[in-house]
């Protein structure tokens, strides 16, 4: 049964050792009333070959983003991911470790993240990147506790052209750090910088988001001038895959960098399990959340990696610490070092004006308003003339997932749809689009 | 290049000193398209200085750093509290699947009935394991796990216009504990553990009353010891109306043996990571749901999966629920591989902990004599012994030990926790260990004991046979290089 | 477990060593069905003793291995003759596809249209690099498509009523020539090299007549260098009504560059994973097509790739056909391995080889002082060094060179072949390694050239960072020991 | 372009240690009259994420034996394929290195074909087998050989039940070992061991396969020993996965025992690649194709694995070698080594033993006469009242594919059926197999 190995013999000999006669003996310490007397209510073993067979059969249920024709991206996108990352993913050795508490027996590991931190940091403009955060949510309610202990204050803005999930997440946590919340409307698809000027007093942290969910361009250096002027931390969630075209984040004056990392590396994969990533300027590096992974040298001098900066951290700081996070994602976050390595600064940059070229044609070709003036990096937001949600039906009768119905997570939006394309599609697959969408629309 | 020819450990550059200007290996599409441009203001000023490669280089160098890394895949890891047990391989071809790998996890629920009949399935297992009747598999691991259940706690007392403020955590409990406390907005009560290693139920009775809002514990506790008290323990806080929390991570002692609900906890989480077999990736990912009394149910963080006839569905419509604490519906991937460990099982799951049991039980028979036991009881899954013995006869430290452990191609145990028992080395085999490998851990300790006797210096200065030997963690907190630094970097010491 | 602890080479068990009766990772699916007897005689009488271990242990045991085996993802390794470039990980997820990987060979045609399109591009490419018509993809290697176009001469000139009995091949040929000869039923005749590392055109001259089927060359030659006269040659054969055979092992030099077909050879084999990156595999597999004239091609074997407008088909219509050499039409998985490469370059094949002769020459241009030259001129994509100054001053061989970059972390070349060279050291470098790769080799091969003279004796005694040293081949052929014997084993020596 | 690394610097620092001017001086060894001038007239080159969409395409336009429920066995067979299978060939050392010529940096390997060698004997009952060859016909050339030179005989036997693409290559290799070829056909499915035995006299080798293509298990002991007795080297091709249950060669006395490795370890791959093993009795063993490893010590007395008898082969021996192969299948071969150790000797009976019960299922449940009356292991053959190829036609329009038109190799059997099952099969799916051929034969 299951992965069990203990033979009848083994079973003999090590009762023997312990004593017992029996295992049960050795469960006499559960009191009587707590005991769990039946047998468990679940479905029955497979062997290896019948569960994947299950499996296949669950999978084929699915309608994956190969089996059609899609534009759908809105926070998790199809870039291409490398084989390369492959070769991470399926190293036994970094796929079955843990934390590297033991550097001598993690070095690769610990490496590996060093460099990591490094390729975070290069992007952002940052001075610290951490190892890894649960996702692009939650990193968000990471900087929220960050800024709480740095300014003392106990308000949070966020632009409304943050991503709806992001914002949800930073509700819930909210509460627990004694922040109110209050969220900037955005302005033809944009925030005004003036208006998030005025929101920002006394707020800890004022988060944006560039490109923004909308896919609109934000003027990113004024919104981070408006929280800087008002003493709060300036947070930018952004796109890695945008940031070899895109100015970073540190260029322009913010305090802290985070995004989701899944465009970088990971497969859509229903929703997880990706990387988070937090970066900041050095003044907050004691107050990061999460492992951070430094360089010193051994007792023969030479160099290595070791975690550090761990006075932050839960298992010393305890209800002290910056964070309560121990499991991060590290081995997701290796497949995005694994695939910006493969790209380099030259792929990079390529990917970003693919991402524009297509957006661009797109914007051209496809017979719709398009619903914002701003510029676009990868998505971009049009009006259908019927309900967006009818239109994406329609489409997909034709083989084409048109994209993402905004009306999801924006009130007055119900007629707005919002297309993503990445270097993997091509000019034909947008002429596809654009006659599929003239069709079902006219 | 090897830095001394024959060093069978050879030097591994970062890949930053690997790169070479003009060095390339992605070539992304490039359509036959003007780019257009951007304003100033956005556009990026100065490019990333990203490795740069031929994809030769790039394999060589992970291949180069695996080699480096010790996985459950290498050898025995008996990290205590973290459950290292066997990750199949055959998760790994499920979870690549492409109706898995390739689902955008925006999908209309009709065109996703797999993925969410495997959500659906996967609570229902949850549940049953806990004896409580809802779960959410949101929370990313544990530690948002922990964090999920206080504000389930917080969002149930509001409800009921309630007003308590405190937390009571265990001596022994693990530092996420306290810290999710904290950021849940709560204050933090410690209780002790008595010479059984229960909680000392004089010191709880003295510190629960109308602002408890309840309890974080681990039962098997971080000693590996069931509570035996727990019965009492329950009643002392539901008395007080407050809530039970428990932490799930020792749940591989006592799945299908006692349920939390049946404790009298109410709110569970499980690190699916452990328990079912999740690799732990150097670090992550993991997986974190929550199960919870029906009482709690409306608060849980939406979405949820529910059912209806033969279809499923994902669940907004909440709203008592606390929110979203993480994007969609969870680390998706996580539940494939847990899902498919559960099956492999079935109902035998409860042999998986027995075995689990049997191996801890087996190993302490035979490390009592060479190390200190600081609670002589039969422990769960896993247990603590404490170097204290060899420290104080020949100078000898757990840290000594552990790793002296990597000469012997054993990973160490879990060091210097938990905090009440100094100089602690928390052991646990779990399962998916053959005998011939606990009998090797058990020669390795023994022949450690001796050698802490007659040759100390040889722990003092082990590791021998790893690529670094004893870092320096002082240095690297004082002057803390968290990055590369290209041209400014330090040169390469020694 | 580790016989010194400190070791960082474990000993690792045979899987044998490993099992414990009653131990089972594998649960095949047991239908609730009745097994039908077997009549004594056909019945299993004694259970083979395969393997019994868990799961975790087979990992760990293979694992173990791989950490014990050096491949092109470990290293530089210019294995001269042997092409080993880089292996692109995106093949392997190519090859893995359903679409591919699931395929049955049996599948009808027009249910295996991109299956058979693939192949059928590949015959294209293949037909426009070694400029001859009409290919076959059956052959298994490079030695079975040498064996295959002997079996071609032989039906062409069946067909002709010719009979011609004997086949020339160089002194520098590969072993698998001659081999190839006689398991073709020919007999062979050998020629010399001239000074300048070309055929000996005066002693092929008076070899070749009536008798005469044909020649098997490989151009440029196992000395790494092109033959200048090959015209000359092809001119001698064909004057003799004789044809010509190129063993393409080499073919990694002239892609794009020159072509068999243009410098008269009549038929060709590809060695794929040499040229076009097919995995070594530790061994194989790999894939040996055939490319041949017109008048050969009625001769090829069948079944063939075919297009009809848009469709494809395999033809297996082919009356003149020597037959079938292999199973079905060939290793398919090869073959989206090598198509792959070949479009990841396109036209730029001829880049390749241009990097891959620049490579080899620039290692030959660095090492030529520390090491003998037997032949002084540009070579190709590989050379042939020789160690025989080493040996005169300081009684050091190519082996001890050969053992002595090991412990530099590389791969030692081939050595002692060719023959025609004394302490060869064959070099092919490939055209996938960056420059660093390649001073890292020429560093280790002048520090060995010094410590030769300085401290013989370390070259002697190595490797020193391996597993093992020096095995002792001739007791392995004397007392051959060739599988494990169970309780009859002999006790593991030392 | 592809994965060059050089960049214009390092070309300019090359030709100057070259001390030429350009990459073209190196090739003015190529006389001008056969250098190629124009450029290749290839496809164009690809980046990696076009290249994996275009092999994606095509991959999509072959139906795998996911896509229907297929029986089609015929000597390629879908038994399930371990992930633990994925662990070895994944592992980029076995992958990427070769034949282990030199020892020290080849152990893993070395020691993994030891290993598998050993498999291979316990399975086959025989003494001594090979690192592997190139697939289940190419061994019964290499067995030939063997005879040729062990008994100077110059005739093969051939039982008609043999895989007809094993005769076949056997038939294309006869004239270079200048052997007659002779054919024994089959009575009612199986080989009449006495007509095998007279056919026998003067035979080099008589091969025969065990269970034959045909589905039936012969009297294989019979055969072995009307071989036996004519002074040939009886040779039996046998199936890996049926040796749990199924006799060993060796037992009943065959000299060479090899076939198709196939069904232990291999996806179908459209047919390769994969292994072919090769067994014999140890009196053949410095006869025997293909590389061997063999256990000795190093120059400390630590137990090692070389190559070994090697002055069988080609390198050393040239025209005298036992065979002119170097490169072999390794690879697959340690895919069967993994897959049988995860077996191991239960789940090999047990996989044998599921065989033998869907096969008999088959034979209740299909409403069609049993081509033969002999007893069968896991393919079984049946007369259908239309031709065969109609009936799968019409089969297939229903999502089954029923088996393997044995008309296709067999005159007089164009109405004959062959139904392979696998473990894979479960009884719903025969169920099903028995409704539709209901349904088609009606
Ligand atoms: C006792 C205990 N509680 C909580 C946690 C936190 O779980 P996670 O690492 O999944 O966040 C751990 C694991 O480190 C643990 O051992
Ligand atoms: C010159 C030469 N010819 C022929 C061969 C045989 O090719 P293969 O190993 O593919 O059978 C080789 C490779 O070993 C070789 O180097």
């Amino acid at each position: 049964m299951g992965y069990l190995s203990l033979t009848d013999a083994d079973r003999a000999e090590m009762l023997a050792a312990i004593g017992v006669s029996s295992v049960d003996e050795l469960f006499e310490q559960i009191p009587p009333g707590v005991r769990f007397q039946r047998e468990l209510d679940v479905p029955p073993a497979l062997g290896e070959a019948e569960l994947m067979r299950h499996l296949e059969e669950l999978a084929a249920k699915n309608v994956h983003t190969q089996a059609e024709l899609s534009f759908v991206g809105a926070g998790i996108y199809d870039h291409y991911v490398p084989a390369v990352a492959d070769v991470v993913l399926s190293r036994g050795e970094f796929l079955t470790a843990y934390t590297p508490y033991q550097p001598e027996m993690s070095q690769g590991t610990l490496q590996a993240i060093f460099e990591y931190q490094t390729v975070i940091c290069e992007l952002t403009g940052m001075d610290v990147s951490n190892a890894s955060g649960y996702d692009g949510t939650t990193v968000a309610a990471d900087a929220c506790f960050v800024a709480k202990h740095v300014t003392d204050r106990h308000k949070v803005v966020l632009a409304e052209t943050l991503n709806p999930q992001v914002r949800q997440v930073v509700k819930t946590y909210a509460p627990g750090f004694g922040f109110a919340v209050v969220e900037v409307p955005h302005r033809n698809g944009v925030t005004d910088p003036d208006e998030l000027a005025r929101a920002s007093t006394d707020a800890a942290a004022v988060f944006f988001q560039q490109p923004n969910f909308l896919g609109c361009l934000e003027d990113a250096p004024a919104l981070a001038a408006a929280a800087n002027e008002a003493g709060a931390l300036s947070v930018a969630h952004v796109d890695l895959m945008s940031l070899g075209v895109l100015e970073a984040p540190g260029a322009y004056g913010c305090a802290i960098a985070l995004g989701e990392g899944q465009a970088a590396g990971n497969w859509p994969s229903y929703g997880g399990p990706h990387y988070g990533f937090f970066a900041a300027r050095s003044e907050y590096v004691r107050r990061m959340p999460g492992r951070i992974v430094g360089e010193t040298v051994d007792a023969d001098g030479k160099r290595g990696f070791v975690l550090t900066l761990q006075t932050r951290e839960q298992h010393i700081r305890r209800e002290k610490a910056t964070s309560n996070m121990t499991t991060n994602q590290t081995l997701l976050a290796l497949a995005g070092l694994a695939t910006l390595s493969w790209l380099g600064p030259e792929g990079l940059r390529e990917v970003g004006e693919t991402c524009l070229a297509l957006a661009e044609y797109t914007r051209e070709r496809v017979p719709l308003e398009p619903a914002f003036e701003a510029g676009c990096f990868k998505e971009i937001a049009f009006r259908t003339p019927t309900p967006t949600r009818d239109v994406i039906r329609r489409a997909r009768e034709h083989g084409v997932n048109p994209g993402y119905a905004l009306g999801r997570d924006y009130q007055g939006m119900d007629d707005v749809l919002l297309v993503a394309v990445t270097e993997k599609k091509s000019v034909e697959d947008i002429d596809r689009l654009a006659s599929v969408l003239e069709e079902v629309c006219a | 290049m090897s830095a001394e020819p024959g060093s069978t450990w050879k030097e591994t550059p970062l890949i930053f000193e690997r790169s070479r200007p003009g060095r390339r290996a992605g070539r992304p599409p490039r359509p036959d398209l003007p780019v257009p441009d951007l304003p100033d203001s956005l556009r990026r000023s100065r490019a990333p200085r990203l490795p740069e490669l031929a994809e030769s280089e790039i394999v060589r160098h992970f291949t180069a750093l695996a080699d480096r890394t010790f996985g459950v895949d290498t050898g025995f890891y008996p990290l205590g509290s973290c459950t290292m047990k066997h990750n199949p391989r055959v998760h790994e071809r499920a979870a690549a699947l492409p109706g898995f790998r390739d689902l955008h996890p925006h999908t209309e629920d009709e065109d996703a009935q797999g993925a969410l009949e495997l959500m659906w399935h996967l609570q229902g297992i949850l549940a049953e394991v806990a004896g409580l009747p809802a779960v959410t598999l949101q929370p990313a691991a544990g530690s948002q796990g922990e964090l999920t259940g206080l504000m389930l706690m917080r969002a149930y007392f509001a409800d009921r216009g309630e007003d308590r403020d405190t937390i009571i955590t265990a001596d022994t409990a693990h530092g996420t504990n306290p810290a999710s406390v904290t950021m849940a907005g709560y204050s933090l009560e410690k209780v002790g553990t008595d010479t059984r290693g229960n909680l000392d139920l004089d010191d709880l009775r003295g510190k629960v009353n109308a602002r408890t809002a309840g309890l974080m514990l681990t039962n098997p506790s971080t000693l590996g010891l069931f509570d035996e008290g727990i019965e009492q323990v329950a009643r002392i806080f539901h008395d007080a109306g407050a809530l039970l929390y428990y932490d799930g991570a020792n749940l591989n002692a006592v799945v299908g043996l006692s349920r939390p609900g049946d404790m009298g906890f109410d709110i569970v989480h499980y690190n699916l990571h452990k328990t079912f077999s999740q690799p732990h990736g150097g670090g992550g990912p993991g997986g974190g749901p929550v199960a919870v009394r029906d009482t709690i149910e409306p608060f849980l963080p939406a979405p949820t999966v529910v059912r209806n006839g033969d279809t499923f569905r994902l669940n907004h419509d909440r709203p008592k629920s606390i929110g979203r604490v993480r994007g969609f519906a969870g680390p998706f991937g996580v539940f494939v591989r847990s899902y498919a460990y559960m099956r492999a099982y079935g109902p035998a799951l409860r042999e998986m902990s027995e075995v689990a049991v049997l191996n801890a039980n087996y190993l302490l028979a035979r490390l009592r004599d060479a190390y200190d036991l600081p609670y002589d009881r039969h422990c769960m899954h896993e247990f603590v012994l404490s170097a204290r013995n060899l420290k104080r006869e020949y100078g000898i430290t757990a840290l000594d030990v552990a790793k002296r452990l990597m000469d012997y191609g054993i990973h160490p145990p879990t060091v210097y926790f938990p905090l009440v028992v100094p100089e602690a080395l928390m052991i646990e085999p779990t399962e998916t260990e053959p005998k011939e490998r606990l009998d090797d851990f058990v020669d390795a300790m023994h022949a450690i004991a001796r050698e802490a006797a007659e040759t100390p210096e040889l722990l003092k200065e082990a590791p021998h046979g790893r690529p670094v030997r004893r870092l320096d963690e002082v240095r690297a907190a004082k002057q803390p290089i968290l990055r590369y630094l290209f041209d400014e970097h330090p040169a390469v010491v020694a």
